[in-house]
């Protein structure tokens, strides 16, 4: 039997965090204004009050030694959850992130597990200031030792908070900000797809989009336009960018032979580049078009005013659609 | 254990340097003996525009804060409380001194000569940076940097310039540079910061660490980034360092003055904590009653910084028509902003791609032109 | 008249710097152990005794203090050329390399340029410890604000160095240190390709041959060795990772219709996607074959011992010329 | 400027805690008082297994590097010289004590339980790692860490999961843990030195931070770090510091067992800088002539710790059968090293996928299944 309920991302994200403190006394939150505040963006909302202040950490104001000291309480048995204000503020941290959490598990052989999550809140449509709106999922992926995972809905996020946790390995938890408002229905009661699993959200004959986080709400969006100029749209939801699951993504490929991916992050050497080339190996035989690519200008996220035209939006995705079905 | 309560230690009576008292009179701590010849030189001209800078700056404070409430601007950190320690600071700065902020020093660029609208530009999200440091009506005033503790790093490379350059220690006060840099409680906890001053100590640069202690990092006390007062980690790298009471403009100004002075004269770097609070919300997007009482919040009032020195001046007999003239000003000031604010244009598409890199960009020219091109398909088909 | 000279790639990095400060008094040098010492891989060597403490400076040990004090320099008209003692240690930097030194003339909007330069000594084939074998380029590649290179012969690493620090942006200066010590022959007089230009290296009309620094002498190996077998390779050396000059590559790929891009970075979400997809979409109908890649696995770079296995040598990429020739 | 030369500040006679003099007399500094009756606990044999921890793990030492000198390692980092401070601190953890090394605590391994075979791994180039922390055998040593300082904020991170188990201050010394890492002088500059001082304050981590001053960061002296003692960081952080003559067993150990039995007592984290010299290069790599003096190294050959400790010995009257058999026992362990070094297997191709991950990992089993399968073309090729 179901049990779903209706919330918002941020509060679904809240509930599993909640769930995944209550399962197991080792799960720890670490973070900047997480306790007493609940967060900037109140995600740990309340966490600190039913837990107490030595499950949800009010840290020092210092990535790199939230991260470091996370890896130290890992080691010791604990599976730290840290929250990295906005993604801009992780490059401090990044020392600790790619040259200890990712390659501890390995440094030992295998003798000890790193289980320690970093919850990230990123990408645009906020209208916020420098570095605060940024998608540096990318240099996550590059990094052997990291999965790195992006949920798009409530359900996702409810579900994937927890697996990430449960998982032994480091994992990168991307955020899509713009999503912690908007509600959905979360089935408190059957697990999601695995951690590493992307999915085919929407089902469609002619083009294939792919995304990960906030860009998928904006592939619905235009697979919605698109239909109602008669062409049908299959939307691939990545949700792990770090393995990606292909098996879903090279179907709709070889099924439609025409592939657009999006991202906020800027285009060189992404994620996104990686996708195109893979989709272009393995379904080559099925292309009728080049895999287009949709993703932010190769320039510093820009000020508010401009995120506007600075995001890909429905109608930048569907110029590329065009661009696909014109081959 | 993470955070012993909201009530951190209060400054130390006797080591930190005060001279005025909270009731706007002179009474200066043991510590405040050798700065009282630098505040006995002050004439009446310059205490009150000690004044006027601190009253004028806030009502321009509170007019951005309300802008920002009635939608015009994404974001606003209030400097509300933090006045004196920041009109003192850089008051003492000269002209050729190099100034570091980080994101709510709005009292000390405007001192500096920065159009405050200019701040505004950044917080209303038309701008990453807002002015041109190079350019001279900016007074040297480099601009805000959002990552906690980076700017420091910086000051402290510009300062290894002016002494690799030659520009300091040839006792001209009037011509030797200096570099302040502001920073927070909360960032003192950055790597960045302990870096910047390993590399002054051992480069001996002209340079002061002004942090600002305003008792929280967003809703995190001071206590947890330090159990001790955190002007006692600058003696560890070799370095002077002074608590001073930041709500008292006065010891601010003296502090600060020799410090920079000492500094340009090759005596190496200096710190300064000055013990100040922040009276407003963090930024407009904050909520502070969720993290502290409201009596502490009172107790700092009747600390208020602009309200010591108007005592202070009226008991010198500072006349009423040069109270009302700053307020005067102070409306102007922020009527003026208010304006200007609501004129401030969005930047251009193409600004996006033109100022990335220096010189020609292949792939950006490509990405600017494919823009152009795309809306302007629009435009046609609009059209 | 030119005027060549047969010297070392690091002799050839000290020439280039040596001219480069004797050109400019504002050019210093900075980084750990590289003034005394002449640094571990000698390649500042006699700069200090030539140039003062005051050009070449011992720092701090540091690497965020390094790039952070590099750009106040930068700041009061300096040109600082940073050293990081080795691939794996650039990390601490992050931050103010990516938060910072790549965005600050866009900070700035154009009224301050950043002129600095971080030389990485990077890539495998020295059989070193963990840290010291990497290949962290895709990490600034995808980083809007910077400039990417790496010179593969000696006499481009005597100007592109020179140019590199001639350049009003910040540029990452990538040293495959494995190309140290074979020599090559410079031309002081006459000034190679501009900085940000792919080259072709070797002619031939079957397949393309794509990669950059120690990579490029692989490839030239594999061209040799596919020769024998009747099959004619082209090389080319991209010089620049960001921006790529695709020209010279797009000209290639559309003559023979088979390409392989090969490097020793892990391939996922590397340089090497980006160029992959961009070709698969660039040269789309001239392909008779998926653009294949040859890359380091998706793990940390292994033990020593290991090495021979983890890099890609030149029979991996015959392997991946044969696939190419079978479609 | 940068470096004000190859002679750094003499330890100060007072300040640091000496007890045997270079001569090997008991002759206690001043601040040594206290420590005092920690070494006239000490018996005939723990004083002699101090020495013959240093010897052995000396002739081991010098069988590495003549290991690599012989083209059977990559590289190797002596840590001749340092012996006092290695085995005084060692010897002073508990069984139950965690340490953190960075790479050249070849003593500190060897006498938790580290076989120092598991140590050349790493510098062979078998491994990343060498031998499993978590293996009781190994005595809570963790792995090497090669990027300076990282491992302090592990060190912290472990520390507060100590505290956060209630795993001390419960007043049995015996069960309760406390943790100490190992940084250098070159290290101290890091941010993540730093940060990790200010969460051990923060958190008030029973914890032990061990600095081993042996004046050089490779080529570069401890002057260009910081021109005043590195001890005196730690109080800025609110943490006691304690300067020690690294040379002098006996004072190392007392200054650190104190240390460590108070923060496990949980009396909060504390630093101590051990004072000695790095006698031989930095690594196989480097050559120390480019950038000291003869002269300076005479010095300190002077001091060294071993020759100290044999005549402290040698005056309370150890046979000179003990010394005898203390070579023997060198000379096996470095003769067992150097066969067992040879023997050393590379690592199988798969471990290279390994363990990368706990977890399956699609990606990654697709990558090894094609190099089995290309490595397997070959075989049948050339079959
Ligand atoms: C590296 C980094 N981490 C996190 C943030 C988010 N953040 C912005 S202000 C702030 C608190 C800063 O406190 P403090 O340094 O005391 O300065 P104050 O706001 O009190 O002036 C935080 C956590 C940031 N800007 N940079
Ligand atoms: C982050 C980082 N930067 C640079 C290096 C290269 N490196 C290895 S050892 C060393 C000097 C370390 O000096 P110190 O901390 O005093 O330790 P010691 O070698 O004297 O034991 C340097 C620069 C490194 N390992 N990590
Ligand atoms: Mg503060
Ligand atoms: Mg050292």
């Amino acid at each position: 039997m179901s049990d779903l309920q209706t919330m918002t991302f941020g509060k679904a994200l809240n509930a599993g965090l909640r769930k995944a403190m209550a399962d197991s006394d080792r799960v720890l939150l670490m973070g900047e204004d997480i306790g007493r505040l609940g967060g900037v963006f109140r995600v740990t909302e309340g966490l600190q009050a039913e837990f107490g202040e030595r499950r949800v950490l009010d840290t020092p104001l210092a990535e790199s030694g939230i991260v470091g000291t996370a890896i130290g309480l890992a080691m010791t048995g604990f599976r730290p959850v840290v929250e990295i204000q906005f993604d801009g503020f992780v490059f401090p941290a990044f020392d600790q992130i790619t040259t200890q959490l990712a390659k501890l598990t390995n440094r030992h052989e295998g003798a000890l597990s790193l289980p320690v999550v970093i919850r990230i809140p990123y990408g645009g449509h906020i209208g916020a200031v420098e570095h605060h709106q940024e998608s540096p999922e990318a240099y996550f992926a590059h990094t052997p030792g990291l999965r790195v995972v992006s949920p798009s809905t409530p359900n996702d996020a409810y579900w994937m908070i927890q697996d990430a946790i449960a998982s032994k390995d480091p994992v990168i938890f991307m955020e899509p900000k713009s999503r912690y408002w908007p509600k959905g229905e979360v089935d408190l009661s059957d697990r999601a797809l695995p951690l590493h699993a992307s999915r085919v959200v929407r089902r469609g004959t002619d083009v294939t989009l792919v995304g990960h986080g906030a860009m998928v709400t904006t592939l619905l969006q235009a697979a919605v336009l698109a239909e109602a100029e008669g062409t049908s749209c299959e939307v691939v939801d990545l949700r792990s960018l770090s393995p990606v699951d292909y098996g879903p993504i090279l179907d709709s490929a070889r099924s439609t032979g025409r592939v657009v991916v999006a991202q906020e992050a800027p285009g060189h050497a992404s994620v996104g580049s990686e996708i195109a080339a893979t989709v272009a190996e393995r379904a080559f035989y099925s292309l009728e078009a080049p895999v287009l690519r949709v993703s932010g200008f190769d320039v510093p996220f820009p000020p508010a005013k401009l995120e506007g035209v600075y995001l890909p939006d429905a109608d930048r995705v569907l110029e590329a659609v065009d661009r696909a079905l014109a081959y | 254990m993470t955070s012993p309560g909201a009530s951190p230690q209060e400054p130390e009576i006797d080591r930190t340097v005060r001279i005025l008292s909270a009731d706007g009179a002179i009474s200066p701590s043991a510590s405040a003996e050798r700065y009282l010849p630098l505040v006995e030189a002050l004439g009446d001209a310059e205490l009150e525009q000690f004044y006027r800078d601190m009253a004028v700056i806030r009502a321009f404070d509170r007019q951005a804060t309300l802008l920002q409430r009635q939608g015009q601007l994404a974001l606003w950190p209030p400097s509300q409380g933090q006045e004196a320690a920041q009109v003192g600071s850089a008051r003492a700065a000269r002209a050729q001194d190099h100034l570091f902020p980080s994101y709510r020093e709005h009292v000390v660029a405007t001192i500096r000569g920065v159009d405050p609208v200019d701040i505004i530009k950044l917080m209303r999200g038309t701008s990453h940076g807002g002015w041109d440091p190079t350019d001279p009506k900016n007074g040297n005033t480099h601009l805000y940097t959002l990552v906690l503790g980076s700017q420091t790093l910086h000051a402290t490379g510009y300062a290894m310039g002016i002494a690799f350059d030659g520009r300091h220690a040839t006792g001209d006060a009037d011509s030797d540079e200096a570099v302040i840099v502001y920073y927070g409680d909360g960032a003192s906890s950055q790597g960045d910061v302990h870096e910047a001053m390993v590399f002054a100590a051992s480069y001996r640069t002209p340079q002061v660490f002004f942090l600002q202690n305003n008792h929280w990092a967003i809703s995190v006390p001071v206590a947890t980034q330090s159990r001790v007062p955190l002007a006692g980690r600058a003696p560890g790298y070799g370095m002077e360092a002074i608590r001073v009471d930041g709500n008292d403009v006065l010891a601010s100004y003296a502090v600060t003055r020799l410090a920079l002075d000492e500094a340009r004269a090759g005596h190496g770097p200096r710190a300064i904590e000055a013990v100040t609070y922040r009276m407003g919300a963090h930024t407009t997007s904050d909520d502070p009653t969720k993290y502290r009482t409201s009596d502490e919040e009172q107790s700092w009032i009747a600390r208020d910084p602009i309200a010591r020195m108007r005592a202070y001046l009226e008991a010198r007999g500072a006349s009423s028509a040069f109270f009302a003239d700053v307020e005067a000003e102070a409306a102007d000031v922020a009527a003026d902003a208010r304006t200007r604010t609501t004129q401030l244009e969005a930047p251009s598409r193409d600004s996006m791609f033109a100022n990335v890199y220096s010189e020609p960009h292949p792939l950006l020219d490509e990405q600017r032109q494919w823009l152009a091109d795309y809306e302007a398909s629009f435009e046609e088909g609009g059209a």
